[in-house]
């Protein structure tokens, strides 16, 4: 069964963010809990209509922590870890 | 149209579409008109359309609810699909000319069916926060229930506070107001 | 402390919740106690933010089992208390209104209707009219005022006090989500400036003086112990009930005298009503309207007599059938044909109303 | 003169005898309870509410103003006279059923609200107007109409320890003891702190009393002592729990 | 454990509570929900002695409103569960059977009526008439059988089982404290062994397998989001319920066929009603005697031909007019005049039944 | 293969999003809830109960038979279906509103007859589904829309200490804990032992949330965590409270 | 009398007059005839006075309460005037002789009114706790409703555990039956 | 006002126990909590018929300790003390 919401991805070596615009309300509840402030508001819009986020809008680069993940209410952000690269 | 009107206002919860029926209805009613607004609540209004049911006359209103609008404004998609139901022969329905992928789901039946830039406008001449206030105009516009004057005396009243600290904002107001009446105008 | 809630006559446009709030203070309620439920929040939300500026006062019950019964304890005390719920809520209140009705007790309840059976929605319906005429396990001694526009909802909420500490039955204000949640202008004013005396309350217990000493004390049950005791108490009740009744009953007719389809209707649905009686004369059609104001106790002998002359009566109710069978119940005898237009749980607008008419005709 | 019995003042005589059953604990409650209301001198000031249960019988038998409501009720029919006039003395008189099973959530939120009245509850571990069911407080393996072979704890749980709730969820304001009245001294001395502690404004309080029910028991005199002496206070702990600003009596 | 409660047919003389105790063990009722209250409480204590024998469980609740709630439970596990109750119980339990009328959920609620209003007496009474059929927020979609016997206890405790999981329909067996307190004979028997088949139960929830998986999971629920949601639900209740109402409906006749006097009454006042007729018919009186077993839903069709014929229709009912209410409601359109006599909270005697009946001849 | 969200295994993907507000607590709890009846592998004997309250927007939320009753009365549906069927694994989900007023009754005496079921109660300190009232766990001076001014705790009491209520009355055998939405891998873990504590026949288990309601708290997200990770723990304990045979995590 | 009747047996709580309507009622089931046996009850009974009736027919029973008794059995001062209301023109009223200060209260439009040394004889030639069987007999010789051995048979089933124990019991009770049928029989 | 009941007294020179007959049910709680075991049962009858109490029935003489009437849920007994001889 494929999944019926489409990711927009971003990646960055250290990982990968996918938000499911149909599934993000734009709560910013990940927005604060960023370690590395790295999420800021996308110009897609999410499933009410309000912006969506994104990674990309801090100093630091996302580290792929996962705690965004964790925190959505709404399982709108999937993170992987590129961690295969190094340990290869 | 006449002095009286049925209007069915949709739109996300953002939109600010009930508040555009609380200042239309207190405008008819400083006017002395006859006016009532209700809007529609349920559980699970989260994220759902909110529709505003405003009705105003010169005579005692009936029903709160009402079958057929005298005219239909949708503001987003899902507000296309959910106000169909209050489309009849006579019925004019006005949306927003940027909502993407509605082309099937206008009404067949409505006596006019008007595409306004209000999101266009309000974004690149006025301001994105005016929004709802084009849309106001765009009732005004197409029905007549209220007086532009009265309309702006109710902004005035609901707003009043914040044009003090920023008269600008009246400006603005006055002219997303007008520019929404053009709007509507240009396309009846 | 602010005076009085209202000076003189106030012409306002707000939601009918904010109006029964201003009511209750005009009327000089005490204390309303109550618990949320949509659509009846508002009341609270405004009598919590106005009542302390008069001097009144609020208390948030654990349940409507306990808004009930802690009403109850405030008319107990010699208060205008009051309170205020809706559908699933309602159902629960039936078990302190028995009480109510049994003891004689004056309690006003606001009942704003939503969607049944059960939750059901938290909208708008008609469907608790026999709960709140007859609800619990009793006879239904009790007064309810089904109104239609916010000046009604303002002047029988006031009136509701009155009839209530008069006539000593639980009085009740059947109004609906539409009502509660719509905004419509009407005019507000202090009772006293339209020269409405409100009836003094009394205490029913803390009554002053040492029992036994000074007085008799008030002993206040609703237990009895032989079926003789209580068929007395009953019997009493109802015997003031009927004699109480025609004056107490309110109605309103449109167009009704000379009318062939004679439409019954309450509550906000008689708004509608009236508009299709209008639009329907305007064509040469003879349709009238007969509203009761109080379903309980209904103007049994004004309707009859409309009805008898009527060759069709036509129910419609935002419920299945709940207000028509007070209706061909009060009727009974009579052979005009009783038809029916249920729509429980949904509005009823002027157009409906047309349409079934004219099938009629 | 002729002797007149030493009933409390506040008692209404032209209803006594009482109607509750031969040994009904209640009366004894209610004679602490009268004296107590004498002492403090508030007969006139005074609301008695009393359950449906068989507290209901007692619903002529002060010369207070009494209100006798349904089953669970009398918490929340007080509370609202009280609310209405803060000038009132409210008592809140009921059985173990009214108060820990249907009108546990009243008493909950009475006591989370640290409303200001006085409730009274007759622990007497079963259904004593109803014939004698189980109740939240009937005793491990005790047997009512309704546990016939006994209370199972497994299934139906153990007894209710209530003032130790109402303890666990009010302010140190609230007043909360457990008396008997196998101790009617000590029981009075509770009622009054309890009622001291309404009329002082301070909050809410509680007395719950260990009473018997020589009907349902079907216990004789010796057997119905021996019952509240000796096995009821094996679960129940008889003492004060809660004294604002002071230390208990254990 | 003990296999049967009982084997084939037993001839016995006891109350009516143990009757019902006996009849929901033989329907092979597996669990009850109660709590306590007079004239009711004898079921239960039956049930706890006889339950643990035959594998059948028992839960006394903190209230009526849970006793309703967990019978719900109860049924959405696919047992067949059952409680009783009465007065300010019923009262109460008008939440919970409110939700099962919306969703279909078939509870057996037995009510042993007592006086009203409020707690009242804990003796008898038909004051629980209204609530019982048409109680709560809802629209009555409920199937009431008030018996009169003995022998009625126990056949219609075992049919209401097979009513409810039939139609799904919360079902009522509405008895009162004569019958629960009463002993008297009545032949109790092993349903199947008078090819009585029970129809089988499901359950509603936990029904095996993995939702989403190996089906849809079962998502129940009695809130809705719109009016027009809620208004397809009630009309499909209420469609329903018209459809099954006419084969649900039973009643008895007793001399009604060519009677000038029409005796309309219901439950045990049923019996002092046939012994007068039987009376008055030996006096040559042309007295007769309509029995709805069912009160919800009325055997409309059958009264209607009885009373169109009659001179006289005379409701006798053990409360203040409220089968009358129904049986005026269901012959709107007739002429024939209505009396009635009217005790409520006490019983009748047939001696009482032909001193009216001779007042009208 | 296309990237799928990282949801729990028995929510249902159909029903997603899911009704609640943007930045509700509810999901998250709901997400802790999922993973938990995921890691135990009990998706097909799970029978979830959701109140009325904003608990009912959860009535369609899970690959999990559910039934949506009345507002309190979640507690006696799953106590009747468990009591029916033992093989059942039980949860009640209900709010404070829910669970601490209107059907105290019933979580204070299936609490007391250690009922074998599992109730969750989302703590978020109003009645959110109706528009933001105060709730039994409204906070001091917070404001509502029936406490505008502040609740004044003189009038109205303190906040309801549930968990600390339940602990107080139920056996040994029974869990209590209370957790956070801010931590949700604890959270996850209070779950996964309260419904052991089912699943294992030993007892009640119930564990209170503190959760989120921005759209009533009118808070932004920065706001509402703040609330939640600072505010409310201040008169909220988090950790587990009772816990059979081991020691607690506080 | 015939061989149906309606019996209000009333007295105080201890006097067992709901164990005689019980074994009345159960000897007539056994007899094949209809039976119908319903105690007062109410919430103040403790101390209350004690009612039962009894109907005893071969017909279908009507209502389980009667307005007025065949026979009316009253065993203390405060029965003697509840059950005043059971009694008719054709109602025999049978009270203990030994009871003090209810002359004025014995009812006047009674058939028959009789006073029969129920208590004296229980406790002078038996026991006194065959006090109710004594008056079991006295309604069974007023009454005629069961038969003399059923009665027995009814008195064996409900006592009999106790009989074995002591079968000079036995003896005690159906003396006592019998005794009772003689004191009614005498005034009759 | 002069009391509805009257007291039947027994006077044993440590004091008066009067007890009323129309409030003594006969439950017997005071006879088991007599000290000295003195209570009985009557030959006369209590308010339902039941035998009432009595002193005189022990070994002991009533002390006067006031216990039973401390006991009776139905106030039925007065105990007075006879202290005035001694002091006097
Ligand atoms: C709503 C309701 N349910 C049940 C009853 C029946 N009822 C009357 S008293 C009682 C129990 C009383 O027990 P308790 O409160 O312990 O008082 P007690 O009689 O033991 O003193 C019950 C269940 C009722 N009157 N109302
Ligand atoms: C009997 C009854 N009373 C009141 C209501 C209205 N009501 C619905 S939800 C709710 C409060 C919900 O609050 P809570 O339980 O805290 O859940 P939340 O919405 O905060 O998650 C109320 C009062 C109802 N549905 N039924
Ligand atoms: S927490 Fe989830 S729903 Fe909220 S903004 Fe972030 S991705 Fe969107
Ligand atoms: S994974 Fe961690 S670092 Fe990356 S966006 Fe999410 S919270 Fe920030
Ligand atoms: S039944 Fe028990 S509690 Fe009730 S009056 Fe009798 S002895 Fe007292
Ligand atoms: S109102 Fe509050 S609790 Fe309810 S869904 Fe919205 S945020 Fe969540
Ligand atoms: S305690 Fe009182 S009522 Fe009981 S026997 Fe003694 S004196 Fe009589
Ligand atoms: S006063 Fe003391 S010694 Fe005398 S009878 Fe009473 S209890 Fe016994
Ligand atoms: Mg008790
Ligand atoms: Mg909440």
């Amino acid at each position: 069964m494929s999944s019926p919401w489409k990711p927009v991805t971003y990646e960055n070596g250290k990982g990968i963010f996918h938000l499911f615009t149909n599934l993000c309300k734009g709560c910013g509840l990940c927005v604060e809990k960023c370690p590395v402030n790295t999420i800021g508001w996308s110009k897609k819009l999410g499933v009410y209509g309000t912006p969506a986020v994104e990674p990309g809008h801090g100093e630091k680069d996302c580290i792929a922590c996962g705690i965004c993940e964790l925190v959505c209410p709404d399982c709108a952000i999937k993170i992987e870890k590129v961690k295969d690269k190094k340990e290869a | 149209m006449a002095k009286g009107a049925k209007i069915a206002l949709a739109g996300e919860g953002g939109q600010g579409v009930q508040s555009v029926a609380m200042i239309i209805t207190e405008a008819a009613y400083e006017d002395g008109r006859e006016a009532l607004y209700i809007p529609n609540f349920g559980v699970e209004q989260r994220g759902g359309v909110s529709v505003a049911y405003v009705q105003i006359s010169d005579e005692p209103i009936g029903s709160p609810k009402f079958k057929t609008a005298d005219i239909v404004i949708a503001l987003s998609d899902r507000a296309v699909r959910r106000t169909q139901r209050y489309v009849g022969d006579k019925t004019i329905f006005v949306y927003d000319a940027d909502i993407e992928g509605v082309e099937d789901d206008l009404p067949k039946n409505a006596a006019k069916v008007l595409a306004i830039p209000a999101i266009k406008v309000a974004k690149d001449e006025l301001h994105p926060r005016v929004f709802n206030i084009v849309i106001m105009g765009a009732v005004i516009g197409a029905t007549g229930v209220v007086d532009v004057d009265r309309a702006k005396q109710a902004i005035e009243k609901k707003l009043g506070y914040k044009f003090e600290k920023d008269p600008k904002l009246r400006e603005l107001n006055f002219k997303a107001l007008e520019r929404g009446m053009e709007l509507v105008k240009e396309e009846l | 402390m602010a005076d009085k809630p209202i000076e003189g006559e106030k012409r306002v446009f707000m939601t009918g919740n904010e109006v029964v709030a201003w009511a209750a203070l005009a009327a000089g309620a005490e204390i309303m106690y109550g618990y949320p439920i949509t659509p009846q929040n508002e009341i609270m939300h405004y009598w919590t933010r106005l009542a302390p500026k008069y001097g009144r006062k609020f208390l948030q019950t654990e349940d409507e089992i306990s808004a009930g019964f802690t009403t109850i304890g405030g008319v107990l005390a010699g208060r205008r208390a009051f309170t205020a719920t809706s559908g699933p809520g309602n159902t629960l209140m039936q078990e302190p209104m028995s009480m109510a009705e049994m003891m004689r007790i004056p309690v006003v309840q606001v009942v704003t209707q939503r969607g049944g059976p059960s939750t059901a929605t938290v909208i708008y319906s008609q469907q608790e009219v026999t709960m709140t005429c007859f609800g619990g396990n009793g006879e239904g001694a009790r007064i309810v005022y089904s109104t239609s526009t916010h000046q009604e909802l303002f002047d029988y909420t006031i009136k509701a006090f009155n009839t209530a500490w008069k006539y000593r039955f639980p009085t009740h204000i059947l109004g609906d989500g539409y009502q509660s949640k719509m905004r419509e202008s009407l005019t507000m004013y202090d009772p006293a400036s339209r020269g409405i005396e409100m009836v003094p309350t009394e205490p029913y217990v803390a009554k002053g003086g040492v029992p036994g000493i000074d007085r008799d004390p008030n002993h206040l049950r609703n237990t009895y112990n032989t079926e003789d005791e209580l068929y007395d108490v009953v019997m009493g009740i109802m015997s003031d009930w009927e004699k109480y009744a025609p004056e107490i009953a309110e109605y309103q007719e449109f167009d009704a005298e000379d009318a062939e389809v004679l439409i019954v209707a309450h509550g906000v649905v008689t708004r509608a009503v009236q508009a299709a009686v209008k639009e329907l004369r305007a064509q040469g059609k003879k349709v009238g309207h007969f509203r009761p104001v109080t379903l309980r106790p209904l103007a049994e002998e004004q309707l009859r007599k409309r009805a008898e002359n009527a060759k069709v009566v036509l129910v419609v109710e935002s419920a299945y059938g709940q207000l028509c069978k007070i209706i061909a119940n009060s009727l009974y005898g009579l052979t005009t044909p009783i038809k029916k237009v249920l729509k429980p749980g949904v509005g009823v607008t002027a157009e409906e109303v047309v349409e079934e008419v004219s099938k009629l005709l | 003169m002729s002797v007149a019995p030493k009933m409390p003042k506040c008692w209404r005589p032209e209803t006594k005898a009482h109607k509750f059953c031969p040994g009904c604990g209640h009366g004894l409650v209610l004679k602490a309870l009268g004296e107590a209301i004498d002492e403090l001198g508030i007969q006139e000031r005074t609301v008695f509410g009393c359950d449906i249960g068989c507290s209901l019988l007692a619903w002529d038998f002060f010369n207070i103003d009494t209100v006798q409501t349904h089953h669970g009720r009398t918490t929340p029919v007080i509370t609202g006279i009280k609310r209405a006039n803060e000038d009132v003395i409210g008592i809140a008189y009921m059985g173990d059923g009214g108060g820990y099973a249907i009108g546990s959530q009243h008493l909950v939120n009475a006591a989370t609200r640290n409303e200001k009245i006085t409730v009274i509850l007759v622990n007497n571990t079963n259904y004593g107007m109803t014939g004698g069911q189980m109740a939240p407080t009937t005793l491990p393996n005790q047997k009512t109409e309704t546990s016939p072979y006994g209370r199972d704890v497994e299934a139906t749980g153990n007894p209710t320890q209530g003032p130790e709730m109402v303890a666990a969820i009010t302010p140190d304001t609230a007043y909360v003891a457990r008396g008997t009245v196998a101790n009617v001294r000590q029981l009075k001395k509770f009622m009054k702190r309890a009622l001291e502690n309404q009329i002082s404004g301070n909050g809410f309080s509680f007395v719950e009393v260990l009473s018997g029910c020589p009907t349902n028991w079907r216990t004789n005199a010796a057997e119905t002592w021996k019952f509240i002496e000796e096995t009821m206070p094996q679960y129940f702990k008889i003492g004060e729990i809660k004294v604002p600003g002071e230390k208990k009596e254990g």
